[in-house]
C-alpha cells in the first residue's frame, strides 16, 4: 500500500461518517484529486484481492468500509456489536428500591427518590428487568412493581433471599409510616 | 495561621495554581526541588513555606490543605518538644509523614507513566462510525448487586428532606391534643393546663394543645382563666355547651 | 486470509470494542481456541506486513483494530475525529492508587492520595472506569472499588498484568521501618 492509501485507510476507519471527496481533500491537501481517487480504488482493490471481511463502497453520502454482508449473521448471532452498558445511575437507584421495597407502586418510588419515574418504570419493563406484580388497595389500585427473573439473572443472583439483607437499608428505604401515625394536620 | 508575610520571600520554587493534586504533591515538589533529604525534612522550614505557598496559590480555603497545614504545625512543635535521655524510645514524630510522602511519590511516578499511556492511546482511534443495522435490540445490560448496593446508598443520601423530616419530630398534633382535652373534661369540669400537657411535653406538644384550647373556648367548649398575673391557667368547662 | 480470519476482521470492525476470546468462541462456536489465536496473529501479522494504516491491539484482555498513531495528527486536522477528552491528572493518581491496591475503599486512597476523593470516585464509577467489587470487613462496611476493562482501553494496556511492576519504579518504596534511618531534625 502507498502512504496516501495507509492514510485513506485510517482516517475511513476513524472518521464519525462516510467520507466526501472533499473530506479526502481536506485529509491530504497536497494530493490531487486524482491521486486521491487512484488511492480509494487502490485500498478498494486491496480488500478484494486479499479476501478481506470488510470491503469498500462508495455511497451516495460518500465512501465507507464496511463488513460484508455474509458475516453478518454469525456477527449478529454472537452478539458482539453492542457492549453491554452500565444501567444509568438514575435507573440503578429506581431499580434498588423496587428489589428492597417490592411489591411498591410508582407513588412510593417516587417518593423515596424524589423525582418523577414515570419514564424510568416503563423502560425497566421494556427490558424486562421489573414486572407488574398486583395493585395496590386504596385510592386508584395503583399498579405495584417487583423485579423479574432476568433481574435476578443480570446481577448473578439465585433467587431474591440471596440479594445482600441490609437491615439498616431496608430500615431506611421504609416509606413514610402510615398517614393515621402523624395524625392530621 | 497565617502567620506567614504574604509575598515576604522570594519564593525557591515557581508555583502555578492547579499545577497540584494535593497537599502530598505540593510537599513532595517543595522538598524535591530544594534537594532536601526525605529522611531528615526541616520540618519547620517546610511548614512555612508550605504555608506561604497554600496561600500564594489561594489554596487557602481546601480543606485538604489545611489540614496538612495542621499536621505539619503539629509535627513542628512535637519537635520541640523536649525528649527523653535515652533516645531510646523516641519516636520521630515526621515518620509517619515520611512514610506517606514514599508511598505518594510511587503513585505520582506511576499517574505520570499513566498520562503518557493515555496520550499514545489517544492517538489510536477506534471505528468511528457504524453503519445502522437493519434492527437494533436493546443493548445488553451490565449490572451488578454492588453498583445495586451504591445505588442504595445514594438513594438514601439524596432521599428528600420532607420524607426524613416527616420520621423524626412530630408535626403540630392538634386534633390529637382536642381529643385529649375533650376526655380530660368527660370527668370533670375543672381541668389545669399541667394535667393537659402531661409528663415532658414538647414543643410541639405544647403548641397542639395551646391551639386546641383556643379553637375549643373560641367554640364555646370551655372557658380560659387566669385570676392572677403569671398565674397557672385555670380551664373551666363551659356550662352551656353548644358543641355537646 | 483463511475464512476464520476474514470472519474475525469483520466481527472486530463491526463491534468497534475489545472483543475477548470469549466473544470470539461465540462468533465461531466450532473453532477451537488455538486456531483462534492462529487468526488473529494472521490478520495482525496482514496488518503489519501489508503495511496498513490500521493495526490489531491486544488490549483489555480482548483484542481490537486501531489506527496506526502516526496518522492520528492528520485524521485530526481534517476534523475527522473528535479527541476523546483526557482524564486528568487527578483522575490518573486515584486510578493508579486503585489500579495497585484494589481491592481499596475510598477512606485507603484519600489516605494515599491526602485528599478527599468522593466526587473523583463518583464520576470515575460512572464512566465505567471503576467498578465496585466488593464490601470491606468491619465498621460501616465501606465499598472496595476495583477498575474494569474500561480503564485498560482508556490506558491502552492489554492486561493489568502490563502494569508497570512497583519495584521497577525509580522511586521504589523503601518502608521507613527503622526509626534510627532518620537523621537528627
Amino acid at each position: 500500500m502507498q502512504p496516501l492509501t495507509r492514510l485513506l485507510e485510517a482516517a475511513l476507519f476513524a472518521a464519525a461518517h462516510p467520507l466526501t471527496l472533499a473530506d479526502l481533500a481536506r485529509l491530504a491537501p497536497e494530493a490531487s484529486r486524482a491521486e486521491l481517487v487512484q488511492a480509494v480504488n487502490e485500498l478498494r482493490e486491496h480488500y478484494e484481492q486479499g479476501e478481506h471481511g470488510i470491503e469498500l463502497l462508495s455511497l451516495a453520502d460518500g465512501f465507507q468500509v464496511v463488513t460484508r454482508p455474509r458475516f453478518a449473521e454469525a456477527i449478529a448471532e454472537a452478539q458482539l456489536v453492542q457492549r453491554p452498558r452500565k444501567p444509568s445511575r438514575a435507573a440503578l437507584e429506581t431499580l434498588a428500591v423496587i428489589a428492597y421495597r417490592q411489591p411498591v407502586s410508582r407513588a412510593e418510588i417516587e417518593e423515596i427518590r424524589g423525582v418523577n419515574v414515570e419514564g424510568m418504570l416503563r423502560s425497566l419493563h421494556e427490558r424486562g428487568i421489573i414486572e407488574v406484580v398486583g395493585r395496590a388497595e386504596g385510592l386508584g389500585r395503583p399498579l405495584l412493581y417487583g423485579t423479574t427473573s432476568l433481574f435476578l439473572e443480570l446481577v448473578g443472583l439465585g433467587s431474591q433471599d440471596e440479594l445482600p439483607r441490609l437491615e439498616e437499608l431496608e430500615v431506611a428505604l421504609r416509606p413514610p409510616t402510615e398517614q393515621g401515625e402523624f395524625g392530621e394536620p | 495561621m497565617t502567620t506567614v508575610p504574604i509575598g515576604a520571600s522570594e519564593s525557591p520554587f515557581v508555583v502555578r495554581l492547579d499545577a497540584f493534586s494535593g497537599p502530598l504533591d505540593l510537599l513532595l515538589h517543595l522538598i524535591r526541588e530544594q534537594e532536601i533529604d526525605i529522611a531528615d525534612i526541616p520540618i519547620a522550614t517546610i511548614a512555612d513555606q508550605f504555608l506561604e505557598a497554600i496561600n500564594e496559590l489561594g489554596l487557602n480555603e481546601a480543606a485538604d490543605y489545611l489540614e496538612m497545614a495542621a499536621q505539619l504545625l503539629r509535627i513542628k512543635i512535637q519537635l520541640l518538644l523536649p525528649r527523653p535521655f535515652d533516645e531510646e524510645g523516641w519516636e520521630d514524630p515526621r515518620a509517619e509523614l515520611v512514610r506517606r510522602l514514599l508511598e505518594y511519590e510511587q503513585i505520582r511516578e506511576v499517574a505520570s507513566w499513566l498520562v503518557e499511556q493515555v496520550s499514545q492511546q489517544g492517538d489510536r482511534f477506534p471505528r468511528g462510525w457504524l453503519p445502522e443495522l437493519p434492527e437494533r435490540p436493546p443493548r445488553p445490560l451490565h449490572l451488578t448487586v454492588e453498583d445495586l448496593l451504591l445505588a442504595v446508598e445514594q438513594v438514601i443520601e439524596a432521599m428528600p428532606e420532607p420524607v426524613l423530616h416527616r420520621v423524626v419530630p412530630r408535626p403540630l398534633d392538634v386534633e390529637g391534643a382536642t381529643t385529649r382535652i375533650r376526655a380530660l373534661f368527660a370527668s370533670r369540669d375543672e381541668v389545669n393546663l399541667w394535667e393537659i400537657l402531661g409528663d415532658g411535653p414538647t414543643i410541639s406538644d405544647i403548641l397542639s394543645s395551646l391551639l386546641a384550647l383556643l379553637e375549643l373556648a373560641k367554640i364555646g367548649f370551655l372557658h380560659l382563666a387566669q385570676h392572677q398575673p403569671f398565674g397557672s391557667l385555670v380551664i373551666n368547662r363551659a356550662t352551656a355547651d353548644p358543641t355537646a
